[in-house]
C-alpha cells in the first residue's frame, strides 16, 4: 500500500486540489467546537481538535433524511406510489477521521448490513465514503478506545490514516480505496523507512501509555437477567435528564424514526434520529409503554451497548471509547462508570 | 466551598438520621471537571458523597415533580424560586419540602473557561475561595470566579433563597446596578428582518435533542408538545422551520414561570442560547405586570390570574 | 405571544387580538377590515413557513 | 463484513389497492381490509405464512404494523383486520374500496409450523388479537395441509357475540368435525347465544383436556395471554411449547430502528413469535 509524507501546508493545499474527484469533508471550526463541514466553507482548516462534537455518522446516516417521495394528487396516475427520494451517492472522502468514529462504523455495520436485510441508505452512503484518519497523538482524558477495542491509532473502518508528526503527516492507505485516494492527491513523496518507523514508534508509544481503564471483560458472561434486574439501575438513572444527547452524538448509536410528511399535494416519508431516552420510542397505540420509567430507558441504553449487543454479535460491545457521552450529559452519568458496574456485578451477592 | 460542603453533609445527615426526610437531593462531585452530578441520597451514611462548589448549575427542583417521600434539597436563590412555583404549581407540597438554603454567588460557565483556555482539554478546574485554578497538559490557568460566571448568573438578582428552613451560611450580598436586560434590548432594537436572522441563527446548530426542555423545571407536561402525534403541532425532523417552532413555543410555556437558572443553556450540547427566547418573556413580565417569578408563595403568577388593569394594549 | 413573535421577527401587523362579543356584529366587521388592512400592509409572510422538511 | 442480503429496498411497500372492506364488530372499529396487488408479480414476492406480519403504509400518515389474516393458501389478495386506535388506522378506516396505498412485508417469524407437523394444535385468542389465528385456522383447514397436524381445538374469545370477528367463518368452522372449537364471550343478554360465556382461560381450562403431543399458540391482549398461561402450564404444556404473539411499538419492521426490542431479540424480526420458554430468558419489556 502506497504511503505519502506531506508538508502540513501541501497537504492543506493537496485536500483543496480534490475537489473534482470527491467531495471532500473535515472538521472545520464551528463556534466553540469543531464540526464535519463540505471543504468548500472551510475559512481555515487545522487539524488540532481533540474530536468534532458530532460524530461523523450524521454524514453517512443525517439526523434527517428524505427515504421516499409521493404526490396525494388524485389526478396524478401515480398517486400514493411511494419513489425513493434521489441521493447523491457520488464519492466522498471524509478527512480526518478520529480512530474511534472509523471503528463505530464496523459496530453499527452489523445493524444495517445484515445477511436478511441491507439498509439502501446507510450502504450506499458508506459505500460512497472513503474514510481517511487522524491518529491520536494525545488522546483525552475521558477517551477510552483502548479499552472498547480500539486505539488511538485503531486502523480498522479506515481507508488511509494521517499520522501527524509535527511539522509533516504521513498518510498510508490501507484499503484499495485509500490507495485510490492516495493517488488522487497531489503532491507529498513516498515515505521513507525513517518516516514510517518514527510513525510506528509514535503510535506504539501513544498506545502504551494511554490507560486501559473500562473494563469489560465479564459482560459476556453475566446472565442476562441478572443484569437487568441488577439494583444499580435507579441510582445510575437518577439524575437522567431523558434528553437525547448522549445517543446524538454518539457514533454507534443507530435508533430512528419514520414520519410522513405532506405539503399541499406533496409528501415525503423521512426518518428522523431517536431516541430511547424518550418516553415515546415505546409507546404502543393502546397507551401502554414497556420502558415507562426513567431508569427503565437508562437501563436499556446501557444494556444494549454493553450486553445486548455482545450477546446478539458476540463480539465487541456497541461503543467506540470516543468518550463524548461522558464529556457532554449535562448531568454527568458515565459510562465508564456504569460499564464497571455492569462488569463488577456479582448476581446474588 | 469546601465550608458549604462540609455543611450540606451535617445538615443532610441530621435530617436524615432524625427522620425530618426520607431522601435528600444534592450533588456529587463529577467524573469530568466543572461537571457535578445531581444525586439521590436515602442512607445517613452516604452524605459525605455531597459535594458543592462552583459547578452546581442544573436546577434540582427538577428532580421534585411526582416524587411523593419527605424530601431535604439543597436550593440557591434561583432553585429557591422554581420550587416556590412548583409549589404554586401544585407539583410538590411545601409541607413534604425541607429546603436547606444556599447563598450563591454564581456558577461558572464551563464554556467560557474552555474558550478562555484556547479550547485545549481541561483536566482539572478546582475551586479556591474566589477562584478557579484549570490545569490541562500543558497549561495552567487561574481565573477569578466573577470573571467567568454564567450569563444569567452575572445579571442575578436574587441570589439568596427566598424559601428556606434552614440556610448553609448567612446571605450573600445582592447584586447592585445589574442591566439584566441589555441583550434583550439590543435584539428588540432591530428590524424583524434582522431579529429573524438573529433568532433562525441562534437554534441553526439545533439537534432537537431537547435537553433544554427536560433540564427546565418548568418542563413537567406528561406529554410534550412536540411528543403529540393527534394533532402533531409540530414536526419531527431537524427542519428548521419546526426547531423554530419548538423553541419559540418551549420559550412561550416558560412566560412568567422563568427564573433565568440558565439550566437549559448549561445542558445544550451545541451551546445555543435558548435565554434569549426566554428573557424577553421576563423583561415583559416585569415592564408590564411588575412579576419575578417565584419570589412569593403568597400571590398567583399574572398569566394565571385576571385583574381589570392589565396591560391590554395589544387587544383591540 | 405577540410581543414574542414579533421579538423573533414577524411584523408587527401581523397578528391581532381582539375581544368580540357575538352581538358585536359592527365591531367584527371592522376589526376584520382593520386586520385585512393591516396584513396587507405588511404583505405576504417570508419567514416561519412550513412547507416539506428541508432535510438530507 | 458485508452482508448476503440483495439491496433491494426493505422499507419500499408494494402498491396495493383497496378490494373491499367489511365493517367486523358491532362497534365498527374493526374493519377487514381485502388488499390486491397493482403489480401482480409483487404478490410472489409477497409469501408469507401464518403468524407473519406486514407494515400498511398510507402515503402522508405513516406505517402501522398489522398481522396478516389471510392465509397464504388464499390467492389474489391479502387480508388484515385493523383496530381503530391511532393516527394511521384512523385514517385507514375513512378509506374507501379503489383507494390505492402500501404493503410492506412479510415481516417477521411465523409459528412453527414444521414443529406443529403429527402433532394436536391448540389454538388460544382473544379479542383482535385472532387476526393471525384466522390466518393459521384457514391455512391449517386446506386439504394440502389438514393431515399433517392431529387435533385442531380453538378457544376464541371476545366481549360480547358482537365482538367477534369472523363471525360467518366461526359458525362454518363449528360445523365441521376436522376442528374443535370452543368459542366464547365475556357476557352476553343474547337468550339465543348458543356457544360458551366466560373468560378465555377458564374455557381454556374446562376445554382443552390434554397437552399430550399438543403445541398451545396464544395470542391476545396481555391480561388473557397472563392469565392463560397459568391453565396452560397446570394441563402440563412446558414453556417451549406455549407459543406466544407480541405486540410491541414499531416503526422499520426489519431489526434496525431499535425499538421494540426485548434484550438482544427484536419483536419485529426475531419475533413477534416467541415461545414462553424464551420469554422467560427475556427483559420483559413488553
Amino acid at each position: 500500500m502506497a504511503n505519502k509524507v506531506f508538508s502540513k501546508d501541501a497537504w492543506l493545499e493537496a485536500l483543496g486540489g480534490l475537489k473534482e474527484h470527491y467531495r471532500v469533508f473535515l472538521p472545520l471550526k464551528d463556534g466553540d467546537f469543531f464540526t464535519y463541514k463540505p471543504i468548500e466553507e472551510a475559512k481555515k482548516i487545522h487539524f488540532d481538535y481533540d474530536n468534532t462534537r458530532l460524530s461523523p455518522k450524521g454524514l453517512i446516516f443525517p439526523q434527517s433524511e428524505r427515504m421516499f417521495e409521493f404526490s396525494l394528487d388524485t389526478q396524478d396516475p401515480e398517486a400514493n406510489i411511494l419513489k425513493e427520494a434521489p441521493k447523491d451517492d457520488s464519492p466522498r472522502a471524509i478527512v480526518g477521521v478520529r480512530p474511534c468514529d472509523a471503528h463505530a462504523v464496523g459496530l453499527v455495520r452489523r445493524n444495517f448490513d445484515n445477511p436478511e436485510y441491507r439498509d439502501p441508505w446507510w450502504v450506499k452512503h458508506v459505500e460512497a465514503a472513503t474514510y481517511v484518519g487522524l491518529g491520536c497523538n494525545a488522546p483525552c482524558a475521558t477517551c477510552f478506545c483502548k479499552s472498547v477495542g480500539g486505539g488511538p491509532f485503531n486502523e480498522e473502518g479506515l481507508d488511509a490514516m494521517m499520522v501527524d508528526l509535527g511539522d509533516r503527516f504521513l498518510v498510508r492507505a490501507l484499503t484499495e480505496k485509500g490507495e485510490e485516494f492516495l493517488s488522487r492527491v497531489q503532491g507529498g513523496e513516498a515515505a521513507d523507512e525513517e518516516v514510517l518507523k518514527e510513525a510506528r514508534e509514535l503510535a506504539q508509544k501513544v498506545t502504551d501509555e494511554m490507560p486501559d481503564t473500562v473494563p469489560t471483560g465479564r459482560l459476556k458472561d453475566l446472565p442476562v437477567m441478572a443484569l437487568f434486574e441488577a439494583p444499580f439501575w435507579e441510582e445510575v438513572a437518577f439524575a437522567c435528564l431523558n434528553c437525547g444527547t448522549c445517543t446524538y452524538l454518539c457514533p454507534t448509536c443507530w435508533c430512528f424514526d419514520i414520519q410522513d410528511e405532506v405539503y399541499k399535494t406533496e409528501g415525503i416519508r423521512l426518518r428522523n434520529w431517536d431516541s430511547c431516552m424518550f418516553p415515546l420510542f415505546t409507546l404502543h397505540g393502546s397507551g401502554h409503554n414497556p420502558r415507562d420509567q426513567k431508569f427503565q430507558r437508562v437501563r436499556q441504553r446501557f444494556m444494549h451497548k454493553l450486553k445486548y449487543y455482545v450477546d446478539k454479535y458476540g463480539d465487541g460491545v456497541q461503543c467506540s471509547g470516543c468518550g463524548r457521552c461522558v464529556q457532554f450529559c449535562p448531568v454527568n452519568i458515565d459510562i465508564r462508570r456504569v460499564c464497571g458496574l455492569m462488569d463488577a456485578y456479582e448476581p446474588g451477592a | 466551598m469546601i465550608q458549604y460542603t462540609d455543611k450540606i453533609r451535617e445538615i443532610a445527615g441530621r435530617l436524615l438520621k432524625d427522620g425530618t426526610v426520607e431522601v435528600f437531593i444534592g450533588y456529587r462531585k463529577g467524573t469530568v471537571p466543572m461537571m457535578n452530578e445531581p444525586v439521590l441520597i436515602r442512607d445517613p451514611d452516604q452524605v459525605d458523597t455531597l459535594h458543592w462548589d462552583v459547578n452546581c448549575g442544573l436546577n434540582l427542583c427538577n428532580y421534585l415533580t411526582r416524587r411523593t417521600e419527605k424530601i431535604g434539597i439543597l436550593a440557591t436563590g434561583c432553585n429557591s424560586r422554581n420550587i416556590v412555583t412548583h409549589i404554586i404549581e401544585n407539583q410538590i407540597k411545601r409541607e413534604q419540602l425541607y429546603i436547606v438554603g444556599i447563598p450563591c454567588t454564581g456558577m461558572v460557565d464551563h464554556r467560557a473557561v474552555k474558550r478562555a483556555v484556547g479550547g485545549k482539554e481541561i483536566l482539572s478546574a478546582e475551586q479556591q475561595g474566589e477562584k478557579l485554578i484549570v490545569k490541562g497538559a500543558d497549561f495552567e490557568k487561574t481565573f477569578e470566579i466573577k470573571e467567568i460566571l454564567q450569563s444569567n448568573c452575572a445579571v442575578c438578582r436574587h441570589r439568596n433563597p427566598v424559601e428556606v428552613d434552614e440556610m448553609v451560611a448567612d446571605p450573600v450580598p445582592e447584586q447592585e446596578g445589574v442591566e439584566p436586560y441589555k441583550d434583550v434590548e439590543s435584539v428588540e432594537g432591530m428590524e424583524p428582518r434582522k431579529k429573524w436572522e438573529f433568532f433562525t441563527r441562534l437554534i441553526s446548530r439545533c439537534l432537537r435533542c431537547y435537553a433544554c426542555r427536560n433540564a427546565c423545571p418548568l418542563c413537567y407536561c406528561p406529554t410534550c408538545f412536540v411528543d403529540e402525534s393527534r394533532p402533531q403541532w409540530v414536526g419531527k425532523s431537524n427542519d428548521p422551520t419546526d426547531t423554530m417552532t419548538f423553541h419559540f413555543l418551549r420559550a412561550y410555556h416558560c412566560a412568567g414561570r422563568c427564573t433565568d437558572c440558565g439550566a437549559c443553556e448549561r445542558v445544550c450540547p451545541v451551546g445555543i442560547s435558548m435565554r434569549q427566547f426566554t428573557k424577553k418573556l421576563n423583561k415583559d413580565a416585569e415592564e408590564l405586570f411588575s412579576w419575578e417569578a417565584g419570589l412569593t408563595l403568597e400571590q398567583r403568577p399574572p398569566l394565571d390570574v385576571y385583574r381589570p388593569d392589565d396591560y391590554n394594549d395589544f387587544i383591540k | 405571544m405577540k410581543n414574542l413573535l414579533e421579538h423573533i421577527g414577524i411584523e408587527p401587523g401581523r397578528l391581532h387580538f381582539s375581544w368580540i362579543s357575538s352581538a358585536e356584529a359592527t365591531k367584527f366587521v371592522d376589526v376584520a377590515n382593520q386586520v385585512y388592512e393591516a396584513v396587507k400592509e405588511v404583505g405576504p409572510a417570508q419567514v416561519f413557513i412550513k412547507r416539506l422538511a428541508e432535510v438530507a | 463484513m458485508t452482508g448476503g442480503a440483495s439491496l433491494e429496498n426493505p422499507y419500499l411497500p408494494y402498491p396495493v389497492r383497496i378490494d373491499d372492506i367489511v365493517v367486523e364488530t358491532e362497534d365498527k372499529n374493526l374493519k377487514t381490509f381485502k388488499f390486491v396487488f397493482l403489480n401482480p408479480e409483487d404478490e410472489e414476492k409477497f409469501a408469507y405464512t401464518p403468524g407473519q406480519f406486514a407494515e400498511l403504509s398510507v402515503p402522508g400518515k405513516g406505517e402501522i404494523p398489522i398481522g396478516i389474516a389471510s392465509s397464504p393458501t388464499e390467492k389474489g389478495h391479502v387480508t388484515f383486520t385493523v383496530n381503530k386506535v391511532g393516527l394511521v388506522t384512523t385514517h385507514l378506516h375513512n378509506m374507501k374500496e379503489g383507494d390505492v396505498m402500501g404493503i410492506r412485508g412479510p415481516l417477521g417469524n411465523w409459528y412453527p409450523w414444521e414443529e406443529m407437523e403429527g402433532k394436536n394444535i391448540v389454538i388460544v385468542g382473544g379479542g383482535f388479537a385472532f387476526t393471525t389465528l384466522r390466518s393459521s385456522i384457514v391455512y391449517a383447514l386446506h386439504p394440502d395441509n389438514r393431515p399433517k397436524f392431529k387435533d385442531i381445538i380453538v378457544v376464541y374469545g371476545a366481549r360480547s357475540p358482537g365482538m367477534l370477528l369472523y363471525k360467518d367463518e366461526l359458525a362454518e368452522w363449528e360445523k365441521r368435525d376436522d376442528i374443535h372449537m370452543h368459542i366464547t364471550v365475556d357476557a352476553t343478554d343474547d337468550p339465543d347465544w348458543k356457544y360458551n360465556t366466560g373468560f378465555v382461560p377458564a374455557v381454556t381450562e374446562q376445554k382443552v383436556t390434554s397437552s399430550e403431543n399438543a403445541i398451545a399458540i396464544v395470542c391476545g391482549p396481555p391480561v388473557m395471554i397472563r392469565f392463560t398461561q397459568p391453565v396452560l402450564e397446570k394441563l402440563g404444556f412446558p414453556p417451549e411449547r406455549i407459543i406466544l404473539s407480541l405486540e410491541n411499538r414499531m416503526k422499520c419492521g426489519i431489526g434496525m430502528c431499535g425499538r421494540c426490542n426485548l434484550g438482544d431479540q427484536y419483536v419485529c424480526k426475531d419475533g413477534p413469535v416467541f415461545s414462553l420458554a424464551k420469554l422467560k430468558n427475556l427483559p420483559p419489556e413488553y
